[in-house]
């Protein structure tokens, strides 16, 4: 039998632009990372687009005040949609960040105001409340096997339900100026702390997502679950993990939340895990599984608060606004697309 | 907290280039537009503009606060508020205030020093009003049952507070046996009117505590081929489906408040703040009872809308 | 058929009979299993044993029950009854874990990896090297071990790509990594070659040799009795999930094997029948064909009732030509010519609608829909024919088809109803033939046909496409299996990096002016 | 030395259950296909647990009025549902049935109220509206690639918008007794038009799914879309027509929403899309494509009209509802996924 001559690597000119693979990227410095991930997302330019846009329409929008009041405003979209990047990377979905956030400021409330808890302890219980609801849901998931649309769709009516009658069905107010710091406070002078937290949140979620064994798993589990298992990895496990570290996410947005408005508000939360969710999608994450990033989502989550707030400062009637943002969420997806497709 | 020297700062004194930005609870309900049209037409009056802007739903504080810091980098000459939570709204205001922008309050306040006054009605008083009515409709005993549209925002608490006050504190033959919540959704609030309905046989009235609410009950008589003799219905606020039905007889009667008045009050209150006026810290605009006999009444009239 | 001759050697009888004296612990010891399935005896009553540093072959045809055993083995599958003994201890295999921690590992029959994840996280997923209490990544430390052991392998890999930008056969290279790159006791290959060419398939064997060096027992299935010859110790045959016999090394020769496991004769060294196709109208006729990526001026001619062979080694652009000329990958130039008229493709369906089918090489993730029955998949690209006008599916009908195909093609199923995920890999590969035969495309093209085909139904299958041939179809056949390319072109097309090299005549092709044209480009 | 036993065939004597493949059934009788159909989906198990302790809890419950009541209640999200089926068995979703239905409702109202056209031609402009929408989702997902719940999130949000600045904001109200009889007016007595038109629905969307070849190429798409559109099918002109039946069904909902209100509600709709999907899911429908059934879809629909009907009349307080609903479907999927793991 003839034994070839090993066939030598072709040198891949064929091969343009290197898809990045999740924590790849070690070898490259930060600066190219950084850029090869921006790159990666079509959405970026959407993003600088529609900032260019805003501000030459207007002179309100590229003020100190109104950047630091997007930022505010994507705090808490932006701590879920971080949360939900990992369960939506594994190729599920988490409907009941929305109103399970609200579960956990109601939580929080419950324990600083009523029961005169510390501070500290008010915080982490809200935050263990909001891991509590992921670990059910991975549980859920995992070993009763029901679908992850149907698992958090349960738990989203459930915590909502939970928030009323928790709560008395009324508001519950922090008294203490120090928690209401959590979220607007400003140990960086001109940005709200809830800001910092967001920052903070993406960038433990990007190390866990790209430098951890967690992360590796996330992306694994989402791009064959059954490969993974079989390859002796206790997919269930780092799956309850997984929606645990989400409902981790969701437990903080309900502090920063609770913080923001000084109070527990317990009927919110509604339609909020459709907009995290949104931002997540457009940032370029799959919700087939198996591909994704923090950045992204950090971006996505950006796309929208800007887009909201510019159509505001520039006194767009209300019932157009969605109308707008429903055309400009198809075009930025279609650009990202089309860069996808060209690069395939 | 800057800001206060951009755009249109430079020339108010007159109507012309004054802006106003109106922050409200909603904008789809009918009760709010008809704020806004009362507002916009006294603003043609005054010949300032408005902008009118609110959450999708009432529970949107978060979404509300949002707007409202979206209006004070707008720097407007004015701005006019209705608070979704009173406590949430307060470093806003405040900011609104250091930025030396007039703010004065519709409907509900925030907590704040800063807002100089507010036009709003009793809603507490609304809702025993409706009770009295109900109760003499029903021969001061009976079942009643009420569908509301929100547990939690000001308006649907104190509109069923009221209510509910007043039948405890005035009719002890008369027993509430149901309250239910259908987000002011027509379709939801049929169904749950129909299920009080059956599982109460003997019920004898229901009050809605907004329009969809109301509508609510009133398609439920409907469907369940009632009529208004077999059971009374007391609504709140106005729009065509509910006059029709009052017409009809379905509908006994309902409260309204005055939100056109609110939304011409608001406006007026904005235009004397940034004239450097002092409006009247609380405006009440008032509340009615309506039905089939004084709908045309060009008081009662003058406050209805389609 | 005399199995006296072959059974002289049986070492097991042997060992068993002196079982009771000397302790011989074998590795693996496997008694008595059965396995059934709804509507399946997919085992009954099997036996093999296994000692160290020796290659057991697994043979049988399709459906046969042999993943079904390995299966067992790797905790996927629990078995009904039986025994397996593992260094002589009795063990229950309660998952792929427990199999793991005994010292077992399975290359699947089919592919089963992360396609979003890179060649090293792929190979040691669940084993990363990592630091800080286990919690973090040593990203560097992977692909440095992964090339390292890529280079041990010999195989041509790079750790940073992509898994899903591979193709079949670098995927399976990933997957024999993976399962080499674990010191294990036990290492079955359900398969392994079904979508490599020689030359990979020989550097497996070399690793192979090296492996039972070291005292790794290894079961081994093919359906490339070729094969067997080069590498197994000894062969175990079952048929119909039952266990037919053992032969030793030296006692087997292919001939036999196959007779034991489909009870008759085959001719592997035939060669097709000389028809000349060189006079018969040109039907397909593909000028300058190139993609983005790779294919670089492609040109060829098929003829009326021809079978074209396309030959070459991995990678060397066979599948991208097909899926360029079918419209499922856009072409950056290219004129295609269907009878003698240019026509513009540039989606699958304009291919099948100007009589072009493609079987594509990837049947789990291309060829079907593995959650859907039997009778589903053979009719999806005929759907229109079993339809009226209003879009009414005529259901009779297209089972009385179904049917037919099961029986002609042997397909191994309770029916045509059964889900095709269900299937053992060779009755799927059947299924996916089945639909292209039922869509009756005047022009054919088979990507890897007989991709875990066993020998018996290749046999029919070869003797099916002489025959659509002969009635006119004109067929590419692309094989990474040089014998099963001589056996059934008329003319055979030889392409490397993205080229045609050469063709040749039946008559004048050979293994080696094959490769000679396959290698080409590479010095 | 023989070794070998020659293989005899072992006759299957276990066959406990055979898997139901999608349209597979026509040589049974309809009654063996709907018992086959009911037991598949353990759904019909929790139905009936409910109607049964609903009836034992509450004298009013079981009533010829109330079961009425539960199927009118049923009509709206049982259509949104029977045609989002169709998308579901694809692989895809629809988020824009909810506010797509209102604009649908909208634009049946400018027609037959504000342009004066006539009853039917108002009917058919509605129900044309939602085909429309669903051909631009189908266009939006193959055409331009974009995934599908992202073009359909945006096509929600332009529903949504273009609802309200069509109708000004404000409710059409329909004056015509003949167009408000759509729904109400009871062809059989007894029964209110609107479950009719429920049940004609669910039984054509029955007959298109199981008996056409729109049906297979449904379940095909979702099963395996790449290797469909390798078989030769024209997997995007299917998919376009599919998005475009679900639409058909989206307008409809819409009309018979109009109906019963005697009005469009312009701001109605949001939420109504995760109700329908949750009706769809429950009853059997896998989100990943390639399963699914409209009776399933019916009984998931019903189950939640029954729950929440009977919560209501035992008068369970609104905030406690939402958690029983989100226990009973966690139950509910919980022992259908036991069941199919036992068949498994
Ligand atoms: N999970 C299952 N459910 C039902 N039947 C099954 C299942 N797995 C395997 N079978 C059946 O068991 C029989 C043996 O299948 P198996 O995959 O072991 O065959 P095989 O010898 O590996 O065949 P091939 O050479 O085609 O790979 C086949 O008839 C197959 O259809
Ligand atoms: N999806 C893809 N992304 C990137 N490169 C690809 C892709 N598909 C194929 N290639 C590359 O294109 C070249 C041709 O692959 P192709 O599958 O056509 O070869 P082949 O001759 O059919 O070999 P094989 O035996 O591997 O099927 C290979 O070098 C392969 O690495
Ligand atoms: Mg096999
Ligand atoms: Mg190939």
């Amino acid at each position: 039998m003839t034994t070839s001559t090993p066939p030598t690597p072709t040198p891949s000119a064929k091969n343009p632009e290197q898809i990045n693979p999740p924590g790849g990227a070690e070898r490259r410095g930060i600066g190219q990372v950084l850029r090869s991930q921006l790159q990666q997302s079509l959405a970026f330019a959407t993003l600088v687009v529609l900032i260019i846009f805003f501000s030459v329409s207007s002179s309100s929008f590229f003020t100190v005040s109104n950047i630091s009041g997007i930022l505010l405003s994507t705090a808490v979209i932006g701590i879920l949609a971080v949360g939900t990047t990992f369960v939506i990377i594994t190729g599920g979905i988490d409907l009941s960040i929305g109103t399970g956030m609200t579960l956990c400021a109601v939580m929080t409330g419950v324990f600083i105001t009523n029961m005169g808890l510390p501070l500290v302890v008010g915080v982490i219980g809200g935050i263990a409340t909001g891991a509590l609801m992921g670990f059910i849901n991975g549980f859920n998931i995992t070993f009763l096997g029901l679908p992850p649309f149907i698992a958090t769709l349960a738990m989203m009516l459930i915590a909502q339900g939970l928030a009323l009658v928790i709560s008395g069905v009324a508001p519950i107010y922090f008294a203490e100026q120090a928690f209401k710091d959590i979220a607007l406070g400003t140990l960086i002078p001109g940005l709200p702390n809830a800001v910092l937290i967001l920052f903070l949140c993406a960038l433990v979620a990007y190390v866990v997502l790209s430098k951890t064994i967690l992360g590796r798993y996330t992306f694994a589990i989402g791009s064959n679950e059954e490969a993974t298992r079989l390859s002796g990895v206790n997919t269930r496990k780092w799956t309850i993990l997984i929606y645990t570290v989400a409902g981790i996410f969701t437990g903080i947005a309900g502090v920063v939340i609770a913080a923001r408005l000084g109070s527990a508000q317990p009927q919110l939360g509604t339609g909020y895990e459709l907009q995290a969710i949104a931002a997540v999608i457009i940032g370029g994450t799959s919700l087939l599984g198996g591909r994704g990033s923090i950045l992204g989502t950090l971006i996505g989550a950006l796309i929208m608060s800007v887009l909201i707030n510019g159509l505001r400062i520039l006194s767009i009637q209300t019932e157009w606004q969605n109308v707008v943002v429903g055309i400009v969420i198809l075009v930025a997806v279609f650009t990202d697309s089309l860069r996808r497709r060209r690069e395939a | 907290a800057q800001g206060g020297d951009a755009g249109s700062g430079g020339d108010a004194g007159g109507g012309e280039g004054i802006e106003i930005a109106m922050i409200s609870k909603g904008f789809q309900h009918q009760f709010w537009q008809a704020v806004k049209t009362g507002a916009e037409q006294r603003a043609e009056e005054l010949g300032v503009t408005i902008t009118f802007e609110g959450p999708a739903s009432e529970t949107e504080v978060d979404a509300q606060l949002q707007m409202l810091q979206a209006a004070i980098d707008r720097s407007p000459d004015a701005i006019a508020y209705a608070a979704l939570d009173p406590e949430a709204c307060i470093p806003l205001i405040d900011a609104a205030g250091a930025a030396d922008i007039p703010v004065v309050q519709f409907d509900a306040g925030c907590d704040s020093d800063v807002p100089v006054s507010i036009a709003k009605t009793d809603s507490l008083g609304a809702g025993a009003l409706a009770a009295d009515h109900m109760a003499e409709l029903m021969g001061g005993e009976g079942e009643v049952a009420i569908v509301g549209h929100s547990q939690i925002n000001s308006t649907g608490v104190e509109r069923r507070d009221g209510f509910v006050d007043q039948m405890e504190a005035e009719y002890p033959d008369i027993e509430i046996v149901d309250i239910q919540y259908g987000d002011g959704d027509h379709l939801k609030s049929a169904d749950i009117a129909k299920a009080m309905i059956a599982a109460h046989p003997d019920l004898k009235g229901i009050y809605g505590t907004n329009e969809g609410s109301a509508v609510g009950v009133v398609n439920a008589l409907t469907e369940l081929s009632l009529t208004g003799d077999d059971l009374t219905v007391i609504g709140f606020d106005s729009g065509k489906a509910q006059m029709d039905a009052i017409t009809n007889g379905l509908m006994a009667g309902a409260i309204t408040q005055n939100p056109i008045g609110i939304g011409a009050e608001t406006v007026q209150a904005a235009f004397d703040a940034i004239n450097g006026e002092t409006p009247e810290e609380v405006i009440d605009t008032g509340y009615f009872f309506y039905d089939a006999d004084n709908m045309t009444d060009e008081e009662i009239a003058a406050v209805l809308y389609e | 058929m005399s199995l006296e001759s072959v059974g002289t050697a049986d070492r097991s009888r042997n060992l068993s009979n002196e079982a009771g004296s000397i302790v011989t612990t074998k590795l693996l010891e496997v008694q008595g299993i059965s396995k059934s399935f709804p509507g399946v005896q997919a085992l009954k009553d099997v036996q093999f044993e296994l000692d160290r540093g020796e290659v057991l072959a697994l043979v049988g045809e399709n459906g046969a029950g042999k993943s079904s055993l390995m299966k067992i083995l790797s905790g996927i599958y629990t078995r009904d009854e039986g025994t397996i003994s593992f260094e002589g201890r009795p063990v229950e295999i309660e998952g792929p874990r427990a199999a793991q921690a005994l010292g077992i590992s399975i290359i699947h029959q089919e592919m089963n990896l992360m396609p979003h994840l890179t060649v090293a996280q792929n190979i040691y997923i669940g084993r990363e090297p990592r630091s800080l209490g286990g919690f973090a990544l040593r990203e560097r430390a992977l692909n440095k071990k992964t090339a390292e052991l890529l280079a041990r392998l010999r195989i041509d890999l790079d750790p940073r790509q992509e898994v899903g930008e591979l193709t079949v056969a670098k995927q399976q290279m990933v997957e024999i990594a993976k399962a080499l790159s674990v010191d294990s006791k036990v290492l079955i290959m359900d398969e392994p070659t079904s979508s490599l060419t020689a030359s990979e398939s020989e550097t497996l064997f070399r690793l192979i040799e090296g492996l039972k060096a070291d005292g790794t027992g290894i079961i081994y299935i093919s359906h490339r009795m070729e094969e067997l010859g080069r590498i197994a110790d000894r062969v175990t045959v079952i048929r119909d999930g039952r266990y037919v016999g053992t032969l030793a090394k030296g006692s087997f020769d292919v001939p036999t094997i196959i007779e034991m496991m489909v009870g008759r004769h085959i001719d592997e060294n035939a060669r097709p029948t000389a028809i000349d196709t060189h006079d018969n109208d040109v039907v397909l006729k593909v000028e300058d064909l190139s993609t983005r990526n790779f294919i670089n001026g492609v040109s060829f001619e098929l003829r009326r009732g021809e079978i074209l062979g396309f030959a070459g080694l991995m990678g060397a652009g066979r599948t991208e030509v097909a899926r360029a000329i079918i419209g499922a990958d856009p072409r950056t130039s290219g004129t295609i010519t269907v009878n003698g008229k240019v026509v513009s493709i540039t989606k699958p369906t304009d291919a099948v609608r100007h009589g072009i089918g493609y079987l594509s090489e990837d049947r789990k993730s291309l060829g079907l829909l593995l959650g859907q029955t039997v009778s589903e998949n053979i009719l999806l690209p005929s759907l229109p024919n079993f339809s009226n006008a209003l879009g009414f599916m005529q259901p009779a009908k297209g089972r009385n088809v179904a049917k037919r195909y099961v029986d002609q093609l042997k397909i191994k199923t309770p029916s045509v109803q059964q889900v095709t995920k269900l299937l053992s890999g060779g009755n799927q590969q059947k299924v996916v033939i089945a639909k292209w035969l039922e869509r009756d495309c005047d022009i054919l093209i088979f990507d890897e046909p007989t991709r875990g085909i066993d020998v018996g139904a290749k046999d029919e299958i070869y003797a099916l496409l002489t025959d659509l041939a002969a009635r006119g179809k004109s067929i590419i056949v692309i094989s990474s299996e040089l014998p099963e390319v001589l056996r059934l072109s008329h003319r055979i097309a030889v392409m490397a990096t993205g080229r045609i090299t050469g063709f040749l005549d039946n008559e004048k092709a050979s293994q080696n002016t094959i490769m000679e044209l396959a290698t080409r480009g590479h010095e």
